[in-house]
């Protein structure tokens, strides 16, 4: 299990260096994409055992992973669909607007 | 099974750093795909079967194809 | 420079924490049992009536968080559907070769067969309203990316999804308040004396199918929705 | 306790059945929905309100320790008189006030504030990250209505800022899972007693870096001006008034019940909230003062009113507390008011920018007494009721050692003067242009007039809210309580 927690800790940072240094908008997206899907991974990975089976008891079975963590999973990945696909739309209406994908170049609006 | 989780969790990390760093957007939105497929790998082994299922439809299907509008849609500002 | 230098100072910092609390939690000796998770695994079956635990937990010891969710994703829709102009799209203008319509055609009667399994199975194998959703929004997706778009919102018009999906969600709702009709708490299923039936068979698990079924279309016409009004964003 | 949970159903419905009813009748039912919505809101909140104390746990699904609870308790109890404040004014103004969009206008309200009630309302902390992305989402998408160029890239910021807080509540969330194996807030508390300390302090440090970002405390609150500066003027009276308060609810509620207030003194958590209060008010007042556009004005004086609050939360003094919640309910009014005279002046004669304003004060004679009422309310000057809340945090500061605190608070009260007497300066210079305008109806003056002559009662009267917020800090400070009626009901 040591493994999988650096990647996803990799991942986690990975994105949020996206979003944060990045210049292109649709980069930006990618970047919360991979932040969001290494939090799913953390899910899964928190919900899992050695050698247990999916919650899906159609017998009887002697250990079974945890499914309160894939279900909360479930919800956090429709969350997030929704999330990217408004992020889409906005940056898709700036690059109409702006004419442009850079961040630098946007108005900028005084902090 | 634990060398397979390595392999994979590698290319994990590979895809992501291929589509942060590559120059070009379209090559980007490309692996995402790729990198959706391998997580639901990931979650098939990890006995998780309906959120990779839900991953599946809706982060390496739906959302790449979100991206792909996007992409079509802002093609006048792709040069940057 | 700096700034990079900065930032990417920012984000090793934030990795170190990371790893630092993973390794915490690992090193972490853990003795005494989840008794939330052990109690889903050898009760849930009789409390639900549900096989697939990830549903019962989704759509009845947790449904509430669903109803949430299902809201996040209809105020999606919302959103996409004002920022779109009310002028026509150009999307993707290609006109592709008659396999790919005649194969369309075709594609269409499995896709919504498999949607409707997978909204229905939901209790019994993976999958469930969501994922269901999902497979029955390519319907109109698939139609709008090969016969274009005015086809298929000739087909489906957005007042017609938008009013699918407003059902889906009110449905929800009242399906929870049935529990409030007899005297129960809002959303309850067994305890309110809905029938469990036998697990295992189609129509089991008192309310979680038809709440599934509920899921399934809004959340189908929903990301139906989303599409096409990002396919017709200026 | 059957009305708890359909503060969170009944806007939902609405919302569902005005997307119904936009396809069908148009504006037929928009009129009678919305109103009357709104009004059985308010008597089911004010009958929640009624029973707040001693607390109430609801079980959703029956399923008591097993599901979701939810719990009414007075620190709800207080976000809950300020939705009844706020909600049906703001709905009264929106009829009139918006014309374009208007039935997503109403969608989106409705559903924000299903969003609000569910945070403020759950006892469960996944179900609070849900009800967090319903509220911050639909809040998104009221900045965006106008869809000029500036709301969209407002927009923009806004959304990227808030999900990368919310990614980091997530992340706390589903670590807190894996730790204690349950999601019930009481739970998590008793079961966070064995945790070690560091574990325990990194993830405080994920849920106050989350929750910091939708707050907007400084140096995170750089989209909370660009998305005030383009959105509809009655949303910002929510946004302003609610949605910044369920995060610091949420906030709030995190620390003391589940890491407990023993647990946040060890850490010096309370030292660093008051600091980074006294420096993000400072420095949002002489932000404040550079501005040319009202709105941007008034969102900066958010941030630093916000500030008050957090330093009155995290003195850690039963006063404290009292002012802070206090502060919380007096900001929403005055804010709320102001921004509601600065629509009126929107909508008579488009003026947004300060320049614009010269001479109002003699054409509106009413709302810019209106206007002066509140900004000295929340200057803080006697006898209104920002002068009251403000004392008690000064006093609570001076009581627990933070004198610095207490000195700030007394040079910010003078920054703040002298911007809004900027306004009210130009507010009534005498000019002899002439301006069209259009009359602002009823409709309008009606919930302005309301909301400050509010100002004024808890001004005089501020007994009348304080028996509600006198029986918070018994439920924060000690948790115990909190927990024993939830693990209890």
């Amino acid at each position: 299990m040591e493994l999988p927690f650096v990647v996803v800790t990799i991942l986690f940072c990975l994105g949020i260096y996206t979003i944060i240094t990045q210049k292109n908008l649709i980069k930006i997206v990618l970047g919360f994409t991979i932040v969001e899907s290494s939090l799913i991974l953390i899910f899964v990975l928190v919900s899992y055992q050695p050698g247990g089976t999916a919650p899906i008891l159609d017998k009887a079975y002697h250990l079974v992973v945890d499914p309160i963590p894939q279900a909360l999973a479930l919800t956090s990945i429709v969350i997030g669909g929704s999330v990217t696909a408004v992020m889409l739309a906005l940056v898709i209406k700036i690059q109409k607007r702006y004419r442009t994908l850079n961040v630098d170049k946007l108005r900028k609006l005084k902090g | 099974m634990d060398m397979i989780v390595t392999l994979l969790m590698i290319f994990l990390l590979v895809t992501a750093f291929f589509m942060v760093f590559t120059k070009q957007t379209a090559n980007a939105v490309i692996a995402f795909p790729i990198f959706g497929s391998i997580l639901v790998v990931l979650f098939v082994i990890f006995q998780a079967p309906s959120v990779a299922m839900a991953e599946a439809v809706i982060t390496a299907g739906l959302a790449t194809g979100f991206f792909v509008i996007t992409f079509n849609k802002t093609k006048d500002s792709r040069k940057e | 420079m700096v700034k990079k230098l900065y930032k990417l100072g920012l984000v090793v910092s934030l990795g170190m924490f990371l790893f630092v609390l993973f390794s915490d939690i690992h090193n972490l000796d853990r003795t005494s049992k989840n008794y939330l998770s052990e109690h889903y695994i050898s009760e849930g079956v009789q409390e639900t009536g549900a096989i697939n635990l990830v549903t019962s937990v989704l759509y009845d010891y947790r449904a509430f968080d669903t109803l949430g969710e299902a809201t996040v994703l209809l105020t999606a829709a919302t959103i996409l559907a004002f920022l779109v102009p009310v002028t026509k799209a150009d999307m993707l203008g290609t006109t592709f070769t008659i396999i790919v319509y005649q194969a369309t055609k075709y594609l269409i009667p499995f896709i919504a067969v498999l949607g409707v399994y997978v909204i229905m199975f939901g209790h019994l194998s993976p999958g469930g309203g969501f994922v269901g959703g999902v497979v029955m929004a390519l319907i109109p997706i698939l139609l709008s990316l090969t016969y274009g778009i005015d086809f298929s919102e000739y087909k489906l018009t957005p007042n017609t999804k938008k009013v699918v999906e407003d059902i889906g969600a009110i449905g929800f709702i009242l399906l929870g308040l049935l529990a409030v009709l007899t005297g129960n708490n809002f959303l309850a299923n067994g305890q309110a004396g809905f029938p469990l039936g036998n697990a295992g068979e189609l129509i089991s698990a008192g309310l979680i199918p038809y709440l599934n079924v509920m899921i399934g279309i809004k959340v189908g016409a929903g990301l139906a929705i989303i599409f096409n009004s990002l396919m017709k964003e200026q | 306790m059957q009305a708890a949970i359909w503060l969170i159903i009944l806007p939902l419905l609405t919302a569902f059945f005005i997307g119904i009813s936009k396809v069908f009748y148009s504006y037929k039912l928009l009129f009678p929905l919305v109103t009357g919505s709104a009004i059985l809101y308010l008597y089911l909140l004010i009958s929640v309100i009624d029973h707040s104390y001693p607390p109430k746990v609801y079980s959703v699904g029956d399923w008591g320790l097993l599901g979701i609870n939810i719990m009414v308790d007075p620190f709800s109890g207080l976000l809950l008189l300020m939705i009844a404040l706020l909600f049906l004014p703001v709905i009264v103004f929106s009829l009139k006030y918006i014309t374009f969009h208007t039935h997503n206008y109403f969608i989106l309200t409705y559903i924000m504030t299903a969003g609000i009630a569910g945070m403020v309302l759950t006892a469960d902390l996944f179900n609070l990250y849900v009800f967090l992305e319903v509220s911050s989402l639909s809040s998104c998408a009221l900045v965006a209505l106008k869809k000029t160029n500036k709301a969209i890239e407002g927009t923009f910021k806004y959304l990227v800022m808030s999900t990368l807080g919310s990614f980091f509540i997530l992340l706390a969330t589903i670590l807190t899972y894996d730790l204690t194996g349950t999601l019930n807030m009481a739970e998590i508390s008793v079961a966070f007693q064995d945790i070690p300390f560091q574990i325990k302090s990194i993830l405080m440090a994920f849920f106050i870096f989350g929750y910091a970002i939708k707050i907007g405390l400084i140096p995170l609150h750089a989209w909370l001006p660009d998305s005030y500066e383009e959105s509809p003027i009655p949303y910002n009276v929510l946004s302003s008034g609610l949605v910044m308060k369920s995060a610091v609810y949420a906030l709030i509620r995190v620390l003391y019940i589940l890491f407990g207030f023993d647990f946040l003194d060890e850490t010096g958590m309370l030292q660093i909230g008051v600091v980074w209060g006294v420096v993000t008010f400072l420095i949002a007042h002489l932000l404040a003062f550079q501005q040319s556009n009202v709105i941007r004005l008034l969102a900066y004086s958010s941030i630093a009113q916000i500030a008050y609050i957090t330093i009155g939360l995290f003195v850690g003094t039963e006063r404290g507390l009292i002012g802070g919640n206090f502060h919380i309910l007096n900001h929403a009014i005055m804010k709320g008011t102001l921004f509601f005279v600065i629509a009126i002046f929107h909508y008579s004669l488009t003026a947004v920018d300060i320049k614009d304003l010269k001479g109002l004060g003699f054409r509106f004679p009413l709302l810019s007494f209106t206007f002066v009422v509140a900004s000295l309310a929340i200057v803080g000057l006697p006898p209104f009721n920002g002068f009251i809340s403000k004392w008690l945090i000064v006093e609570a500061a001076l009581d627990a050692g933070f004198i610095y605190a207490a000195f700030s608070i007394l040079v910010g009260t003078f920054l703040s003067l002298t911007y809004y007497l900027k306004v009210i300066v130009t507010l009534y210079t005498k000019t002899d242009k002439t301006i069209e305008m259009k009359e602002p109806g009823l409709a309008l003056k009606l919930p302005t007039i309301f909301l400050g002559s509010l100002c004024i009662v808890f001004g005089i009267a501020p007994s009348l809210p304080l028996s509600l917020i006198d029986k918070i800090p018994t439920f924060l400070l000690d948790h115990e309580e909190y927990i024993s009626i939830l693990l209890g009901g």
